[in-house]
């Protein structure tokens, strides 16, 4: 399909296709309003009037992510995951990194700064998700930008220094998934056991299903039930899959 | 007949973009422009959900500040929910970036061509 | 008498035959033998019953499902019986014949040792899968059961074409295949019409006008080889190994005439003129073709074609003689062509192969007993006494001029008998050019095996019991 | 209500979940075979499980709503455990068990097979998850978890050029299907302001419902939104005119992949299809999303009849099976199309018959590859000397394959025809057509058998291990007992039909079940 026969069968298509959807466009709304079912979102997801609905969370959209849609987010989490395996499957069994060392002793330090500064602020994000903007995903990328850093800016010869190998970056990344799916896993284990109900990745304890876990983190400081430690998780889990990505795709590949 | 008013002009962006894409998708050879013509028509959908999910006037992220009371926030915060389908498509995106991008290296390295005309051991 | 026995007898003999087959050598086929024997028995043994007017009934249940109540029950009245008769013994006549002739079928096809054994338990296994197939369909009350064993035969018969043909046998049988298969889907989806309509899949509900059983008339006559739907036949029945031949020549393609007696007579009724044109095209047509044929079994293939439309004309009559006939027809011609068929095959074995006529000559002299068998053999079908064939011959032209309304109709038939000359004409010049004239020197003659004489002889005795004892047939039909 | 039999779906997932990761942290440290055993105890396990939820949903407790997190929908996701969704499941459950033994000895020769059983359990998951689904946006991620570990495992044999190619075409062409059907979720949710498939329906019905109100838009756009999600669903089950991805993709999987790609991830499709028409857009009574049915109907005689004439001439025995595949699917979606509660029985029993004789067909196929180390049909000839075990399975699983009573699939087979004829109107002339592509298939079925039975004993590399043979036998013994005693399937079908079909009792069962007051 060349020249001006192509051409002719683009703008024809898309011409169909757009007026097509244009059509179902035409009975919808104006835009500007929200719907019935976010705005409920909105009002219960903090609200201590009415704990059978809430999430523990202030931020809606965190909330959503791990508590009233949590599964979805629980596979959204695995599709990553399918995403990390296509790149080590096709480009695992390189040459594992040795260390090629020589730098000075200020470079290092420097690299070590930079990095535990990038790391903390990925903790953080990741932390205070139910509070402000943020989640495992972002944290998760921003530490996985931690040790792409490195290798841009210190060559892959520095990260055994850091004791990173892609062994135990899968490890890391293993453990974090784990976390998650511990997490999932732990309301149903309780209802095999006590025989009550209780429903997986449940948060909060709700009238119908007495089992929640713990809203507050000692006394005060709000921890949005697992909400924090699954982000955490994911944190790992993502960060670890990004830098995996990178190392496998920016590898030279053995001659053999 | 219906004649589509100002409010719902983004929507006839969104079918341009999308058709476009699928257009691509569907009839480009090259199979990295295939794949971002894929990962287009997400962000099609992504700006499908967050104009379906935004809020005329003084609104405010959905992050309720604290000591304000659920009933304003809800009136005046956009939808969670667009943003949560948004962000969910976004993590799926970049998994389906990664399997496409992976296969298709490999598909170079074997074929020393990425364009689908080129590509025919198989007979389809 | 419980018919359970009849199905299930050759069901349980199949593993057996075929995981033991191997250590018994040519031997197994005695032991393949005993399922038709025992069918052969048990329906002798119900003639009484039938003879005193009552219907032979087993029940059991099975499916039950949107109303689509399948039961897996059992019945033999008086078609059932006749042609469960005919099905048992010629197949085990024939199981018995092919003993050596398989022996000898298998040297040919150059298997040794371990697969020779192998072979032997195939075929057999195979065999009583196929005479399940057809006892099964003959005694089924409704249409999925008889579909079932209709498909039986079909696949049964195939991968004997298949495995143990003659020539172009994997071509040969995947036409032949197509053709039944095709046949089977027209029949399928006629049952599947009529249960639509009539909410009914008994095999006794088939009794009034719709779609389906002009369904049925089409592809039931793909199996009876009616003119112009007969092409598959010639090929398979030639180059089927004889024994097969044997079976399928006579009795299985008649089992389409029972498919229309039983389930499509409305549908004949309404066709009656234009289904005896076509017969008596085919009888012709058949009758023309073996005249002028060469080859043995495509010879006695094209006879059978011709035969079926001796049946398909009876069928057409719509009378109770007509119907009456078509019975006894299938009855005669599964005893003389099963033995045109052995005895094809033993001048087969004898003469290494050779299979022309014109190359064959003299041979009354060497083989005495061959060449009575094939003279009794066309003498029978061509409807001379004391062969069955004369009654059951009459009787069908007797219903078809009782059911012949208008002169048309009149001159079909009349044209039908006096084309019973064709059948003699073939038969008188295939015995001709093979048994008497100048003897060839250039042929080999072994000696016939006495075991594969005895059944040929059974069946012309079972010819001639059915030519003294017609009530045998006509009192169970309810003469 | 015992927890064990309510939480028995939900384990099954969540256990197939934690084999994909430890799969590769046994795979890291401890060698192949704990990674192996590790499958195959998970695997059996999730038999177990389905089994159980069977159990409960046909005789104890009926079928019920497993609310995820605690959510009652719409606020999360609601898994629904019918009479539809629970046998498919147990279905997908037995393959996966049969071919993870098969592949035990399968794949000896092949490095990484960490990755391949992480992947396989993936797959799994997303499975139960469509099946089990009530939500439009769960499908989609699920239908992405399915979709990209089906697309990594084509080609695992990651250095065999063909492979990578079907891949990469797969890979485009579902993730383009999964995309179009990502925009149809934006359509419904700026429509209905909700993605449970239940209060669709109930919307469309004019149900106001206390957490997301009516309807936002006007419901004349339904029919594109219904022919955007017929036309995703179609390029990801393969129906003609978008086929030309799966005769390569099921080609040049490793054969224990193409058996599930070929008898499950395709139906599984076909069933979320089912679902999303028949309960979420009351397809059977609403004017405006009938179209879907007819498109199905119109797909699907397309699908059956190509999909047979190109079997006719192929010449590698997988893409023969492949198209096998695209004929079947066409039948079972034009039983869908009919929409009666006959066709769509008859539908879902062929998506199980089938299952089952393609999975076999594929996994006998690879035993024919391995032991003569060609693709190609000829060179098939005389192996039924050299492997006649191997041969009778092959051959029984043809015979079913192409409708041979009184093997299961001459069951919904003859149901299929039934529903056509049975549906008035235009209908029964569909009944041609159908016919057609049975008998192609059969002949093309019937070639294959003549090959695999002519010529004289040849030599083979290897012979099938015994893992192998039971796994196969596993299978075929399902096709064969099902079909002597269809009284079970066929009561299996028309419960699901029954309650696919109640679109009022599945919106009852979804949002009324839990009890609660709204806020």
């Amino acid at each position: 399909m060349s020249g001006w026969r192509g051409s002719l069968l683009g703008v024809l298509f898309v011409a169909s296709m757009s007026s097509i959807l244009v059509y179902a466009f035409l009975g919808y709304p104006e835009l500007g309003f929200v719907r019935p079912l976010g705005e409920f979102y909105l009002f219960n997801t903090y609200n201590f009037e009415n704990q059978d609905w809430w999430s523990a969370s202030p931020n809606a959209v965190t909330g959503l992510l791990w508590d009233y849609r949590g599964y979805d987010t629980l596979y959204e989490t695995m599709v990553f995951y399918v995403g990390i395996v296509a790149v080590a499957m096709f480009f695992e069994g390189h040459a594992k990194l040795t260390k090629t060392g020589g730098m000075t002793v200020i470079v290092r330090a420097t690299a070590r700064m930079v990095f535990v500064f990038i790391l903390t602020s990925a903790f953080a994000i990741t932390i205070f998700s139910i509070k402000t903007p943020g989640g495992g995903f972002q944290g998760g990328s921003i530490m996985a930008i931690a040790y792409i850093a490195i290798i841009v800016a210190l060559s892959k010869g520095f990260l055994p220094e850091m004791n990173i190998d892609l062994e135990k970056a899968h490890i890391a990344k293993i453990i974090g998934l784990a976390l998650i799916a511990g997490l999932t896993i732990v309301p149903v284990v309780y209802s095999l056991a006590s025989g009550s109900v209780a429903y997986a990745l449940q948060n909060q304890p709700k009238a119908w299903a007495p089992f929640g876990y713990p809203t507050y983190l000692g006394l005060t400081s709000l921890s949005g039930g697992l909400i924090i430690p699954i982000q955490l998780g994911e944190m790992v889990h993502v960060g670890m899959g990004f830098t995996i990505m990178f190392l496998l795709l920016t590898m030279k590949e053995r001659e053999d | 007949m219906m004649i589509a008013t100002a409010g719902q002009l983004p929507y006839i962006l969104v079918a341009i973009m999308a058709s476009i894409c699928i257009y691509a998708a569907l009839f480009k050879s090259n199979l990295f422009k295939k794949m971002l013509a894929i990962f287009l028509l997400t962000d099609a959908v992504n700006l499908l959900f967050i104009i379906q999910g935004y809020r005329l006037g003084n609104s405010i992220p959905p992050i309720i500040p604290p000591g304000m009371d659920p009933s304003d926030f809800a009136s005046i915060a956009v939808d969670p929910l667009a943003h949560y389908f948004v962000v969910t498509a976004v993590v799926i995106g970049l998994a389906e970036v990664a399997t496409l991008t992976a296969l298709i290296i490999y598909t170079y390295k074997h074929y020393g061509t990425i364009e689908t005309k080129k590509i025919k051991e198989l007979r389809g | 008498m419980n018919l359970f026995y009849l199905v299930l007898i050759p069901l349980l003999s199949i593993p057996i035959i075929y995981f033991t087959g191997a250590r018994l050598n040519g031997k197994v086929g005695y032991a393949a033998a005993i399922a038709p024997l025992a069918g052969a028995a048990q329906t002798a043994l119900l003639y009484p019953s039938l003879l005193a007017g009552e219907k032979v009934v087993s029940e059991i249940g099975w499916i039950n499902y949107l109303g689509l109540d399948i039961n897996f029950n059992l019945s033999i009245d008086g078609i059932s019986l006749i042609y469960a008769l005919s099905i048992s013994s010629v197949s085990a006549a024939v199981c018995l014949y092919s003993v050596k002739y398989m022996d000898h079928r298998i040297s040919e096809l150059g298997l040794e040792g371990q697969e020779r054994m192998r072979a032997f338990s195939r075929f057999y296994a195979v065999y009583l899968v196929f005479y399940l197939g057809m006892i099964g369909a003959v005694i089924s009350t409704n249409v999925i059961q008889f579909y079932i064993f209709y498909e039986l035969i079909l696949i049964s018969t195939w991968l004997l074409i298949h495995m143990f043909g003659y020539g172009e046998k994997e071509r040969i049988a995947l036409v032949y295949f197509i053709w039944t298969h095709i046949s089977g889907m027209l029949v399928l989806i006629g049952f599947v019409y009529h249960y639509m309509e009539s909410g009914s899949i008994s095999i006794e509900s088939f009794q009034g006008l719709s779609v389906a059983s002009y369904l049925l008339v089409a592809g039931f006559c793909v199996k009876m080889a009616a003119f112009g739907l007969h092409t598959w036949l010639p090929l398979a029945h030639g180059e089927a190994p004889t024994p097969i031949s044997a079976l399928l020549s006579p009795v299985t393609i008649g089992i389409g005439a029972y498919g229309i007696l039983r389930m499509a007579l409305p549908a004949v009724a309404d066709l009656s003129i234009w289904i005896a044109l076509w017969a008596l095209v085919t009888i012709v047509y058949g009758g023309l073709v073996a005249l002028t044929e060469d080859d043995m079994k495509r010879l006695l293939a094209y006879s059978s074609i011709s035969h079926m439309g001796y049946m398909l004309l009876g069928i057409a009559s719509i009378t109770y003689v007509g119907s009456v006939g078509v019975v006894y027809h299938y009855l005669t011609h599964a005893f003389l062509k099963a033995v045109l068929f052995m005895t094809a095959g033993v001048l087969m074995m004898q003469l290494h192969g050779v299979r022309r006529v014109s190359m064959m000559g003299g041979l009354a002299a060497k083989t005495p007993v061959a060449a009575f068998f094939l003279a009794s053999g066309f003498l029978g079908l061509a409807g001379f006494p004391p062969f069955s064939g004369f009654n059951s011959k009459l009787i069908i032209l007797t219903g078809a001029f009782l059911g012949a309304g208008d002169p048309t109709y009149l001159a079909i038939v009349a044209g039908a008998a006096f084309s019973s000359i064709l059948t003699i004409a073939y038969g008188a010049e295939a015995i001709r050019k093979s048994m008497f004239g100048p003897a060839r020197d250039d042929l080999k003659m072994e000696k016939a095996e006495v075991t594969m004489l005895i059944p040929i002889a059974a069946m012309l005795i079972l010819s001639l019991v059915f030519f003294f004892l017609p009530w045998l047939v006509w009192v169970p039909l309810g003469g | 209500m015992n927890p064990l039999l309510v939480q028995a779906p939900i384990l099954a997932m969540l256990l197939t979940l934690l084999g994909s990761f430890l799969c590769v942290l046994l795979g890291m440290f401890a060698g192949r075979r704990s990674v192996e055993l590790l499958s195959g105890v998970l695997t059996a396990a999730t038999i177990l499980l389905s089994s159980l939820a069977l159990i409960n949903v046909y005789l104890l407790d009926g079928p019920y709503v497993y609310f995820m997190g605690g959510w009652p929908p719409p606020v999360g996701i609601p898994y629904v455990i019918d009479r539809f969704s629970a046998p498919l499941s147990l279905v997908v459950s037995v393959i996966f068990f049969a071919t993870m033994v098969y592949s035990v000895r399968y794949l000896e020769k092949d490095r990484d097979v960490k990755w391949y059983y992480s992947l396989r359990f993936l797959m799994q998951t997303g499975m139960y998850g469509l099946l089990f689904t009530g939500d439009m946006f769960h499908i989609f991620v699920m239908l992405e978890l399915m979709g990209l570990s089906a697309i990594l495992l084509v080609p695992f044999r990651k250095e065999v050029k063909a492979s990578v190619e079907a891949g990469i075409k797969y890979g485009i062409y579902d993730i383009l299907a999964i995309t179009i059907y990502y925009l149809s979720t934006a359509m419904i949710f700026g429509m209905f302001g909700s993605m449970t498939i239940a209060e669709i329906s109930a919307k469309l019905g004019g149900y106001v419902s206390p957490f997301s109100g009516g309807i936002f838009a006007d419901p004349s756009a339904l029919p594109v939104i219904v022919a955007l999600i017929v036309w995703s669903f179609a390029i990801g089950a393969a129906i003609v005119p978008q086929h030309f991805w799966l005769p390569d993709a099921h080609s040049m999987a490793p054969s224990s992949i193409s058996a599930i790609l070929s008898g499950l991830l395709v139906q599984v499709n076909i069933a979320v299809l089912a679902r999303i028409l028949f309960d979420g857009f009351a397809a059977g009574s609403l004017p405006g999303s009938a179209v879907g049915l007819q498109l199905l109907v119109i797909l699907g005689i397309a699908s059956s009849v190509v999909g047979a004439a190109f079997m006719l001439v192929q010449s590698d025995i997988k893409r023969l099976i492949a198209y096998s595949t695209i004929t079947n699917l066409g039948l079972i979606t034009i039983g869908l199309g009919v929409g009666t509660p006959l066709g769509v029985s008859a539908a879902y029993l062929h998506i199980i018959n089938h299952a089952f004789v393609k999975a076999s067909l594929f996994m006998i196929a690879g035993v024919f590859i391995h032991a003569t180390g060609s693709r190609e049909i000829g060179a098939l000839r005389g192996i039924s000397k050299a492997l006649p075990g191997t041969s009778l399975l092959y051959t029984l699983g043809t015979l079913a394959a192409i409708g041979f009573p009184p093997l299961s699939m001459f069951w919904s087979k003859l149901l299929l025809l039934l529903s056509v004829l049975s549906a008035g109107g235009v209908y029964p002339y569909l009944v041609l057509p159908m016919v057609v592509s049975i008998v192609f298939e059969s002949i093309a079925q019937i070639r294959l058998l003549a090959i695999i039975y002519s010529g004289e004993k040849r030599a083979v590399n290897c012979r099938p291990s015994l893992p192998v043979i039971l796994s196969i036998g596993i299978m075929i013994s399902i096709i064969v007992v099902t079909g002597l005693m269809p009284n079970l399937l066929f009561e299996f079908g028309r419960l699901a039909a029954e309650d696919l079909l109640n679109v009022s009792g599945y919106v009852d069962l979804v949002l009324k079940s839990l009890n609660y007051t709204a806020p």
